[in-house]
């Protein structure tokens, strides 16, 4: 068998797989957060309860309502984002006038609320949610055992990455998000209805971290902790990606997955800080992040 | 790269416009004075100590925030790293509290001096995200470091005596200690603010390029202000591990420094008075809420979002605008 | 549209910031087809005369009738559609958009507008840098850009904030003509300018204003008889 | 006969809303209500109140009410403390404050070792009782090569030494550990690790909603399925609960509760559920046991003055609805005996709550460390 | 000290000295030139004007001289000491002060205190966390003294952000005085300002040029003419042509390439 720092090489390819799937996660979780980011210069610190929200709902769906993981496929996502138009609707909207902080200060309060009220709900020891029956099992891939479901959430999270990159790169619509990003007000008095847009992508924000929600619900304990340990690592990403860059939130996403799933393998004790430790260098070395643009 | 300041902007993170007369603030922090000075006899004393250590910590913080405009994510670090520093060095070493004390605020010092060479590179939202990340290793440090016992913490540390002489296990000399050094502290802070250097500060906020050019050394201010941040974040961090006698892993996670933003914010960003009035209302409502049966969690969160909405300015900053607002304008 | 009515009335225009009282019931009109130039000191509130036209500004009261719509009661993205267009003093290009995404940017609410390749013949400095981010321009070249994408949207007016504030004479010099051809195309302009000799080669019409109120109207015919009224307001 | 002010007072102090709510929780607190209910409500003619708070983990809202039921409500005994740290403030105020607190929620041995305190005592179990428990007893079922997963701090440490220790003092083998940092969301590669080590069990030293979702995650990667077992070392009843048994059947446990054991313990779920519609893990039953201990010695003493209730509460054997053969040592440990379980695979659960498959018993002699070892400085004298 | 010029500068009576010199001065952005083989001398005592149509790059020098952007190449020599790879704000600590294209001022502070400011630090006030606020009270007649030279007295205490646009600019070249720069570097100053202000202003720069040395930004060719000793007329990155308006506006390249054949 060969060997590299002496581990078998097949060891490592399946912990390099192992990494990205979590790297899908945090694609599609800084993705959402770019996008929300970039127009409405608001860190969305809901996004973890956000995330929460998306697998709860996939749960609470199954248990009262009978409805299994395929349309909560689709209704989970729905739903989150339907929420997330009302939150910016009442109450991020109002905030745009002010200094972005106070979006973050909100939305921090938001998180602790949502997850508050799961918690006095369904306690924090979790809620199964079962693997759906056509994803089930695994394939022997040689190296090591893949859950088929594992291997459906990374096709699934570069199908909606890159379908959310094109949509903001490559369309009008993306421009006038562009545009609005920089000056929203000008943008509005072109003609553009400015607040529909802000509105609509902080709905597909949330609707990212509810999608990312539904497809963790199966791996991970859905849980009203689920999201606050995610996020702050999900921040980071973004960090060394680059603000408001979508591909560098996409790119950062799989390849701190990989650099994560490395560590797990050498030095285990560090594969939290491993990000961080990221994070550290690309400040000292690109301060506006791998992608973003010279600030 | 001028970042031209949109005109559209409304109220921004700054200190409050409005402020009172300054014979009217003296006369209300000689109440204040009179009043802390008097409460031990009235109310617990083990409660005043909490909420006069966090009111330092929220000014502190509130140095940075409200004056450099800087919101630091990570200022749990200081606090709870420097309880952790006194603790050892109290409990371990055998150092007397005084010295116990310093080093903590030293090590919070340096600490800051580390996460703010890191942080100021970046601005606004940025910076916050920045300090919540590092301040996040800071915990996984402190999660594994031997010397802070993982989850037990550093437990029965002594509070010893005061140089040599004043034994501050009695309740009435401890209180009257912290309570000395906190009204030090945040005097210091408040003469930081209104300072030559308090006002370089506030003018890198205003436009930090037009700060350059005039001359000023922008990173070695916003360095300068997080370090002395830090530092002071530290002693109301040291003063509570010698209140309690403990430190534990609760003071470093990031949800403490979501705490002293909610403090400051509730209180009134960019005044003096607003963050300590902030401290004791949250350290207030957590010990009633905590045998309400209400979750602690919903109710801070919903204090957050109500204060973001609804009163920005915060309890303070929200009366100097309606009382005094339309003198001060004039 | 009779010449009778204008295509924009302002009656009794207030407007605020924040507790500043900017504009104190500012009167004007224009009619179809004019050039009106908006005269005035540093701070007279010119510029906010024409974003309170707008509806940029928050906190404004009064009457503003374009074309016989309300725009008082108009969100601000409707105000474009009824046929308007707005360049600001600050110019507003985007940096994250390059300049033929600028340039297409603001929605088409009419037909007649230019074409792309008509509007880059006009200005083919723009041509030529039509991949780069738009704020990567000169200043200059940033105002061209500014007033080149409201062409193509078809508007009937176009509100233009000192046009040629920090441009070399020949750039001066052509959005001159530039105007001359929008006149002759029949567009509307309301025009605020520093400059005033350039005003005086395109306006029709001249308001003159202080301390947030139009204090003076007349033709260009009428110049040279309110030289002194100028002088002493305007000091020129 | 003498009840200080007339009433008897004790305070519930736990995670209501944090992370370890389910493990104690609110059920706790109920718990502790059905205990002064069976008893009567009164002791030596005075009322029992039963007071609660919520300390949200952290150990100085812990103690700021802590000292404030002592100081200002008149309280006589704080029990349940959920975690280490909270319980290690808590028993540091008691001590000084000569007060009992009976602690049912925390893990650390310290409690009854270093830091001990002669009015102090632990209830439920410990990490030591765990890993004799699991890891003994384990060994002894055939399970003789271990691979740890274990969370990177203290507690996780201190769970994997001890069970470690027991793995090989049984003449079992530990392969390998990787030691994985806290708030880990995904264990698949640590998992992965275990696996290819090849070791018959995978101990899982950590606690709470990490150890549910590594479970669920071997469940995923078919580790069980594989032939390898998993043993969680500090796992309860209502965690399995929340995890769902398909994804928890197989794993191996240590409880010093399980509501279908006996006749005595069945009557006792039943009647908790009853009130709170779930089952009692052994903390939430440990506190029912705590409670009514405390009372029987306040009885026996005729007061509840603290040295005189220490006192009765060090000598007398604890028997009631959920310990039996209970014995408190010097060191304020109550040592009773403790049970190895399986978790069933959802075909053989034949009924709600019908969970776990009884593998053995651990002796409390074995199961707890004795004053001598513990390291209790009050208790060696 | 690096031997550029032979003479001792302030023996050389007739010409004033070299305070300012760029040689070969190049900035690429992204593979477009914008600044190309730029050569500059800006002398003490002169009025220096830098022109040219819009995008030839005269900000980019601008901030290039000002270490706001590093050259792709070439050298910058400030008082004889070379400032090549110097930080900006010890570019300015050592004299060479700007203003900025787009009016730079703090629009929360007042008027008195923007100006107040910027005298700190050559007070000595920069760094004095223990002093009380009235320390600067000293500073207050000098401010006063500026604000009046440039009409703003009657606006020392409203906030600098409620200022009407012109009278930002004047505020800013206000505060620039304030560090009593050996070199002035001002971008476009006249913009947006009306006739009455640029008068004020030209005197001003007129005023302040004796004992310093200025190089600006204008369009408003009257305000070249009227107020600059040398001209520079840049044009697609490089120099077109130098010497005094006379010379300079003479020049046939320039009347094409800039000024236009319209009057004036
Ligand atoms: N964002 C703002 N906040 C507060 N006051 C403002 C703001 N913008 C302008 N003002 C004030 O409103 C008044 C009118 O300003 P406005 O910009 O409309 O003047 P202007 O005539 O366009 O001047 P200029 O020729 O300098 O552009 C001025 O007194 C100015 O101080
Ligand atoms: N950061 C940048 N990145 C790319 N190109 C730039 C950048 N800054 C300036 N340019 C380009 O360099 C050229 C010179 O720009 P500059 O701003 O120096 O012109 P200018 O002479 O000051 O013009 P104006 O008089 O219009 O202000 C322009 O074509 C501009 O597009
Ligand atoms: C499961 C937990 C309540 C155990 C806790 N971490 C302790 O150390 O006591
Ligand atoms: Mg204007
Ligand atoms: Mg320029």
């Amino acid at each position: 068998m060969t060997m590299i720092f002496g581990i078998p090489v097949q060891a490592l390819l399946g912990q390099l797989l192992v990494g990205l799937i979590n790297g899908s996660f945090y694609a599609m979780l800084s993705l959402g957060l770019a996008v929300i980011f970039g127009l409405l210069r608001v860190i969305n610190f809901a996004h973890g309860a956000q995330y929460m929200l998306g697998a709860f709902i996939g749960y609470l769906l199954l248990t009262h309502l009978g409805i299994g993981y395929w349309p909560a496929l689709v209704l989970a996502p729905l739903i989150v984002g339907i929420f997330g138009v009302v939150v910016e609707r009442l109450a991020l909207s109002r905030l745009y006038d002010t200094d972005p902080l106070y979006g973050l200060l909100f939305t921090f309060g938001l998180a602790l609320v949502l997850e508050g009220i799961f918690r006095y709900c369904y306690g924090v020891s979790g809620n199964p949610y079962a693997v759906p029956p056509l994803l089930a099992g695994g394939t022997n891939l040689g190296f090591m055992f893949l859950p088929i479901y594992r291997g459906w959430v990374v096709v699934a999270s570069l199908i909606v990455c890159f379908g959310t990159w094109a949509l903001i790169e490559k369309t009008r619509l993306g421009s006038y998000l562009r545009a609005a990003t920089e000056n929203p007000r000008l943008v509005q008095a072109f003609g553009v209805n400015v607040p529909l847009l802000l509105t609509l992508t902080y709905g597909l924000g949330s609707a990212l971290a509810g999608l990312a929600g539904i497809l963790a619900a199966p791996i991970y304990q859905v849980s009203p902790l689920m999201g606050s340990d995610l996020i702050i690592v999900v921040f980071a990403v973004v960090v060394v990606g680059g603000m408001g860059s979508i591909l560098g939130a996409i790119v950062t996403g799989y390849m701190l997955g990989l650099a994560e799933g490395l560590t797990k393998v050498f030095y285990p004790e560090a594969s939290n800080l491993v990000v961080f430790v990221i994070m550290a260098i690309v400040l000292l070395v690109r301060p506006a992040g791998l992608f973003g643009k010279d600030a | 790269m001028a970042e031209e300041t949109s005109d559209m902007a409304g109220l921004s993170l700054r200190e409050a416009s409005a402020k009172p007369s300054p014979r009217l603030e003296w006369v209300l922090v000689g109440l204040g004075i009179a009043a802390l000075l008097a409460a031990p006899f009235f109310v617990y004393p083990i409660f005043l100590m909490k909420m006069l250590c966090f009111a330092l910590f929220a000014c502190a913080f509130n140095l940075l925030l409200g004056y450099t405009g800087l919101l630091s994510f990570g200022h749990a670090t200081f606090f709870g790293g420097a309880a952790y520093f006194t603790a050892h060095a109290v409990k371990v070493w055998g150092w007397p509290p005084e010295a116990g004390i310093l080093l903590g605020m030293a090590g919070a010092a340096l600490l800051g001096l580390v996460m703010g060479f890191f942080a100021i590179r970046r601005q606004g939202i940025y910076f916050a995200m920045i300090t919540l990340a590092l301040s996040q290793m800071f915990f996984f440090f402190c999660v594994q470091a031997p010397f802070t016992q993982g989850e037990d913490g550093i437990q029965g540390v002594p509070r010893g005596v005061l140089f040599g002489v004043l034994d501050l296990n009695a309740p009435m000399n401890i209180y009257y200690f912290v309570l000395v050094v906190v009204l030090l502290g945040i005097f210091a802070i408040w003469r930081i603010v209104n300072s030559p250097f308090g006002m370089i500060l506030r003018s890198i906020r205003e436009n930090e390029n037009r700060a350059i050019s005039l001359g000023y050394s922008v990173a070695g201010y916003k360095l300068a202000a997080f370090v002395m941040s830090a530092a002071l974040a530290g002693l109301a961090g040291s003063l509570k591990a010698i209140v309690f006698q403990f430190a534990t892993l609760t003071d470093v996670t990031w949800q403490m420094s979501g705490e002293v933003i909610l403090m400051t914010l509730l209180g009134g960003i960019g005044t003096m008075v607003g963050p300590i009035i902030g401290a004791s209302l949250v350290v207030g409502l957590e010990n009633t809420l905590a045998t309400s049966g209400f979750p602690v969690t919903i109710a801070t969160g919903l204090i957050f979002m109500v204060c973001v909405l609804v009163f920005r300015r915060g309890i303070v900053g929200e009366v100097y605008a309606r009382v005094l607002g339309r003198v001060g304008k004039g | 549209m009779t010449s009778a009515s204008p295509l924009l009335a302002v009656r009794g225009l207030n407007a605020w910031y924040g507790e500043g009282h900017a504009l104190h019931g500012v009167d004007l009109e224009v009619f179809a087809g004019e050039t009106v130039t908006l005269l005035g000191r540093n701070g007279v509130g010119k510029t906010t005369t024409l974003r309170a036209i707008m509806g940029l500004i928050r906190r404004r009261t009064g009457k503003v009738v374009f074309d016989g719509a309300d725009l008082m009661r108009l969100p601000l993205h409707r105000t474009a559609h009824q046929g308007i267009g707005f360049v600001p003093e600050e110019r507003g290009i985007f940096s994250t958009l390059t300049v033929d995404e600028n340039l297409v940017l603001p929605p088409v609410v009419a037909p007649g507008g230019m074409s792309v390749e008509e509007i880059f013949d006009l200005f083919p400095n723009l041509k030529e840098r039509r991949n780069s981010p738009g704020t990567r321009l000169s200043g200059g070249e940033q105002q061209m850009l500014a007033i080149a994408r409201m062409l193509r949207t078809g508007v009937k007016m176009l509100l233009l904030d000192e046009p040629t504030e920090g441009l070399a004479p020949v750039i001066v010099q052509r959005i001159g003509e530039l105007l001359a051809t929008l006149k002759q195309r029949g567009m509307t302009i309301l025009l605020v300018e520093q400059n005033f000799r350039f005003a005086s080669r395109v306006a029709d019409r001249f308001y003159l204003m202080e301390h947030g109120k139009v204090v003076a109207g007349f033709p260009t015919g009428e110049l040279a008889d309110r030289m002194t009224l100028l002088h002493e307001i305007l000091g020129v | 006969a003498e009840i200080s002010d007339g009433k008897v007072k004790i305070g519930i102090l736990n995670d209501q809303s944090g992370v370890y709510a389910d493990f104690g929780g609110k059920w706790s607190v109920e718990a502790a209500k059905m205990a002064v209910e069976d008893f009567g409500g009164k002791v030596q003619g005075a009322p029992v109140e039963i007071i609660s708070a919520d300390h949200q983990n952290k150990p100085d809202i812990a103690s700021n009410i802590a000292r404030q039921w002592y100081d200002t409500e008149q309280v006589d005994a704080i029990m349940e403390l959920t975690t280490s740290s909270v319980a290690l403030a808590v028993q540091g105020i008691s001590k000084e404050k000569k007060k009992i607190d009976i602690v049912t929620g925390a893990a650390t041995t310290d409690l009854t070792g270093k830091q001990c305190s002669p009015y102090g005592f632990h209830w439920a179990y410990d990490t030591h009782s765990q890993a004799v428990g699991t890891g003994g007893s384990l060994v002894q079922q055939g399970g003789d090569s271990w691979f740890f997963v274990t969370v990177d701090y203290a507690f996780g440490y201190s769970l994997k030494e001890q069970t470690a220790k027991f793995v090989e003092s049984h003449g079992g083998k530990v392969l390998g550990e990787v030691r994985y940092p806290l708030g880990a969301t995904d264990y698949s590669s640590f998992l992965l690790q275990a696996q290819s080590s090849g070791a018959k069990v995978i101990g899982l030293a950590n606690a709470g909603l990490d150890t549910s979702n590594s479970i669920k995650q071997a469940a995923e990667f078919g580790i069980v399925q594989g032939g390898q077992r998993l043993a969680a070392l500090l796992f309860t009843l209502a965690e399995v609960h929340g995890l769902g048994l398909q994804a928890a059947q197989g794993v191996v446990l240590t409880e010093g509760y399980y509501w279908d054991r006996d006749d005595k313990s069945r009557e006792f779920g039943q009647r908790f559920f009853k009130r709170t519609n779930r089952m009692p893990n052994m903390i939430q039953a440990a506190t029912y046991s705590a409670v009514t201990q405390y009372l029987k010695a306040i009885d026996k003493a005729g007061t509840d003055e603290t040295e005189a209730v220490a006192k009765q509460l060090h000598s007398l054997p604890v028997d009631d609805a959920v310990i039996t053969g209970g014995k408190v040592q010097a060191d304020g440990n109550m040592v009773h005996d403790m049970y190895l379980y399986q978790v069933k695979a959802p075909s053989e659960s034949s009924k709600d709550w019908d969970y776990y498959k009884y593998l053995a018993t651990i002796p409390g002699k074995e199961a707890f460390l004795s004053e001598k070892d513990s390291g209790c400085a009050t208790a060696a004298q | 000290m690096t031997g550029a010029a032979t003479v001792p500068p302030d023996l050389n009576a007739e010409e004033p000295r070299v305070v300012l010199s760029a040689r070969g001065l190049r900035r690429d952005f992204a593979g477009f030139v914008a600044v190309r083989n730029v050569d500059l001398d800006v002398r003490h005592g002169n009025i220096h004007a830098l022109i040219g149509p819009n995008g030839a790059g005269k900000t980019t020098v601008f901030n290039l001289l000002t270490k706001f952007l590093a050259p792709t190449s070439g050298r910058i020599e400030l008082l004889g000491h070379d400032i090549t790879r110097t930080s900006p704000a010890k570019v300015a600590r050592m004299g060479l002060v700007r203003s900025f294209q787009i009016s730079a001022i703090f629009p929360h502070l007042s008027v008195l205190d923007n100006v107040r400011v910027a005298l700190q630090r050559p007070a000595g006030l920069g760094i004095q966390f223990w002093r009380s606020l009235a320390a600067l009270d000293r500073l207050t007649p000098r401010a006063m003294e500026l604000l009046r030279s440039v009409g703003l007295d009657d606006a020392t205490n409203r906030l600098a952000g409620d200022l009407s646009y012109g009278r930002k600019r004047v505020l800013e070249i206000a505060t620039t005085l304030a560090l009593d720069p050996k070199v002035l570097l001002l971008d476009e100053p006249m913009a947006g300002m009306g006739h009455e202000d640029v008068a004020t202003v030209s005197a001003l720069i007129r005023s302040v040029a004796g004992d310093r040395a200025v190089l600006m930004v204008e369009h408003n060719l009257t305000v070249v003419a009227d107020l600059c000793d040398w001209i520079t007329v840049m044009q697609r990155g490089e120099v077109l042509a130098a010497g005094d308006y006379a010379t300079v506006s003479r020049d046939e390249r320039v009347k094409v390439a800039y000024m236009g054949t319209a009057d004036d």
